[in-house]
């Protein structure tokens, strides 16, 4: 099969990626391996912050289902249940396995890595046991597949995930006993642990789980108040009695396709852990392969969507479709966007760590 | 309460009609066809989905996503079947996986 | 600076009052107002573009908290569904002599029925009185975000800001 | 950030999941010198199990960092190989032969 460019991910940098490049003519093909299309965008079911231009007052489903009606409009192919499971030729063609076992070998003129984040461990006496899973897992369970993983929840992590899933939790029919972090103050922000203290959540932090304890399964938790060296303060533990625990400290990018594909790889703390290196148009060390959203720095959908037009405007003019005048005006835009986004005090960590980035990129 | 969400403040009425059977460890579960294996597995309280091959520990689902390989169970004769991406199909046999699993060719 | 609201996600009395979101109490007395409970500069403004009368102003950086305009404000409501952080109340302490209309966002099932007698919880979750509920809007407009209007006695009325079903 | 990534200090605990490998353990092969993510994988087996180390990775880098005192930035996350999600033998074995066909 033949492309000209291979997206691998379907969330908002993806698809605004194959947007932008599909509109210019560019032969567009999105792989994801799951079975529906959106990435994270469609167990985000609350509204999106943002200004009216990143559909800000939207939620993240009903923007997963406008992008994907543009996608469809522009003839953009999509196989979805389809695992790229090897990346060839300096990322010139993808081995594909598809949902019905069967594989195929993907030949593509520029490829765009847009293969999202994945969540950070926390490991504590307990945590392999069956009850024990990721808060963005507890969302797809709830919010995708309409299951709850139990009744009763501790969360570990106050980072916006935590909070919103808490939420997400008691809007689902569950009970959350309490959000808990380590740090001495709340990690996401105001708004959304405001929204769940008011429905009667505790956060507690400069909190630990000691450990998780239950048979087979989790029947409970001991939690512990630490003090400034984050160790545990004597007989301040508690008991919870729960049968599920939440982890949720933080993201990070997948960037396993792009290392193999020859990238150069860096580790940027503001950013989540090691990404690709990028320049000012998204592309990576190697000529033709690009990347956009939680992939090279764990962000916002907001900020994945304009790195993803940036990336696919600059496919299309790499590959004959934009002129470059034309192209630059275009990414332009996007990148005021992103500077904008990035503006505010939640964002001087990221906006660091893509500074670092674009700058490692540049000196290697 | 169960586990499945019935009704959602924003997702609104859980739509789907018709379940059919699947076989877990012997025991018949209702399950919704299309749905990973995983979530009616949870639906029906079924949290212990392998036991691991050194310690013989129980593991569940943990990244829901198809990358952590912690749900997998042997499926219709063959182990290691992520069940968090692996939709139901009717009268599916799923057995706890022990260790590595083992395979079963299928009566042909 | 809005240590309670870090610490506790709670904001304290003078961390609210501090907000250029949130009238002065003898403007909110004479309501019904916008109280914007939002203190951190999030790079948002649906608020703003959603307000039909230009009450709410955020400017060009989108960063910039929003500052409320109490004359202006009509206390229409659409701003509370419009907020992604549910951040928004509109509070009118001209209901009746002893009671305080409020109406907050609900994002929950089964929705309360006009009539009823419900809890009113403060920002801790605490029950602090009984609240009768007045109206219920829950147009497509608002996205499932339905806008729960229900009265209490005037002096809760900065400090009750949602309600459970008994 | 990094703060959170906190690992227990009391118990032994398993941190990579697939292979059952403990903490301890890890730390025992840091000591006798595997001082890259690599070497450790290869001593220790953790992250050669299915998921491949796509959970415990940053686990072990975090006690790689505190115990050698190496910032993360200077060291490389362990080779990534395909097949990067499970793939059955045969399919690959199909892939081949289709592949020879072509040629």
């Amino acid at each position: 099969m033949e492309t000209e460019l291979a997206i691998v991910g379907s969330g908002p940098a993806g698809l605004a990626a194959a947007i932008e490049a599909a509109k210019t003519g560019v032969k567009v093909t999105i792989i994801d391996e799951n079975p529906r299309p959106g990435g994270q965008l469609f167990k985000q079911i609350h509204k999106f912050f943002g200004s009216e231009k990143h559909k800000a007052g939207i939620r993240g489903i009903d923007i997963g289902h406008e992008l994907l009606e543009q996608c469809e409009k522009l003839n953009v192919q999509i196989f979805l249940s389809t695992e790229a499971w090897a990346i060839f030729d300096n990322g010139k063609a993808l081995g594909l396995k598809h949902g019905n076992n069967t594989t195929e070998k993907l030949n593509t003129r520029k490829l765009l890595l847009a293969s999202g984040a994945i969540e950070n461990p926390l490991a504590f006496p307990g945590w392999t046991l069956p009850g024990v899973l990721g808060a963005g897992a507890t969302q797809t369970l709830m919010n995708l597949h309409r299951v709850l993983p139990g009744q009763r929840v501790l969360m570990v992590g106050t980072g916006n995930v935590g909070l919103i899933v808490s939420y997400q939790l008691l809007q689902a029919g569950a009970d959350v006993v309490a959000a808990i972090d380590i740090l001495p103050q709340i990690g996401g922000w105001g708004v959304h642990a405001s929204k769940i203290r008011r429905l009667g959540i505790p956060i507690l932090t400069s909190h630990t789980i000691k450990e998780a304890f239950g048979n087979n399964e989790v029947k409970g938790a001991v939690i512990a108040r630490v003090g400034q060296d984050n160790k545990v303060i004597p007989e301040s533990e508690r008991k919870l009695e729960i049968d599920t625990i939440c982890i949720a400290v933080g993201l990070s990018p997948m960037a396993e396709l792009a290392q193999s594909a020859g990238c150069q790889i860096t580790h940027i703390a503001e950013l989540g852990g090691w990404t690709p290196m990028h320049n000012e148009r998204m592309e990576t060390t190697i000529n033709g392969i690009y990347v956009a959203g939680d992939v090279c720095g764990v962000e916002e959908a907001s900020t994945a969507m304009e790195e993803g037009k940036i990336s696919g405007i600059a496919a299309a003019e790499s590959l004959g479709y934009l002129q470059r005048g034309k192209a630059n005006g275009l990414m332009k835009e996007s990148q005021e966007s992103l500077n904008a986004l990035r503006a505010g005090p939640f964002a001087t960590q990221s906006k660091l760590g893509k500074e670092k980035l674009i700058e490692r990129f540049h000196k290697c | 309460m169960g586990l499945r969400i019935k009704n959602h403040p924003i997702l609104g009425r859980d739509l789907r009609k018709d379940m059919v059977s699947i076989e877990v460890d012997g025991k018949v579960i209702p399950a919704y066809e299309g749905e990973p294996i995983a979530a009616a597995l949870t639906a029906s309280r079924i949290k212990v989905l392998r036991k691991t091959k050194k310690q013989g520990e129980p593991r569940g689902i943990f990244c829901a996503r198809g990358i952590c390989t912690d749900c997998v169970m042997t499926v219709n004769g063959t182990p290691n079947i992520r069940t968090c991406i692996t939709p139901v199909e009717k009268n599916m046999k799923i057995e706890t996986q022990e260790g590595l699993g083992k395979w079963r060719e299928e009566p042909k | 600076m809005l240590n309670m609201l870090r610490s506790s996600g709670v904001l304290s009395e003078q961390e609210l009052m501090e907000l250029p979101g949130v009238p002065p109490m003898e403007l909110v007395e004479k309501g019904p107002v916008a109280v914007i409970e939002c203190a951190e500069m999030i790079p948002c403004n649906p608020c703003e573009a959603c307000c039909p009368t230009g009450a709410i102003k955020i400017g060009d950086d989108i960063n910039n908290l929003p500052i409320i305009d109490a004359v202006k404000c009509t206390g229409c409501g659409l701003c509370i569904a419009a907020c992604p952080g549910l951040a928004i109340f509109v509070v009118n302490g001209t209901h009746t002599k002893s009671e305080a209309l409020i109406s907050i966002p609900y994002e929950f099932l089964p929705l309360p029925n006009v009539g009823d007698q419900v809890e009113a919880l403060d920002r801790q979750g605490k029950k602090v009185c009984m609240a009768k509920i007045v109206q219920i809007r829950n147009s497509k407009k608002f996205d499932k975000t339905a806008i729960v209007s229900f009265t209490i006695p005037k002096e809760r009325c900065m400090e009750v800001r949602h309600i459970r079903l008994s | 950030m990094e703060r959170r990534t906190q690992i227990n200090e009391e118990k032994d605990i398993i941190l990579c999941r697939c292979e059952e490998v403990t903490q301890k353990t890890i730390e025992k092969a840091i000591e006798k010198g595997d001082d890259t993510l690599d070497n450790v994988k290869r001593s220790t087996r953790a992250g050669m199990g299915l998921c491949q180390g796509r959970t415990c990775q940053r686990l072990v880098a975090k006690i790689l960092k505190d115990k050698t005192g190496k910032p993360l930035e200077e060291l490389t996350p362990p080779t990534s190989r395909p097949p990067f999600r499970p793939i059955k033998l045969d399919l690959l074995a199909q892939e081949g032969n289709k592949s020879v066909e072509r040629k």
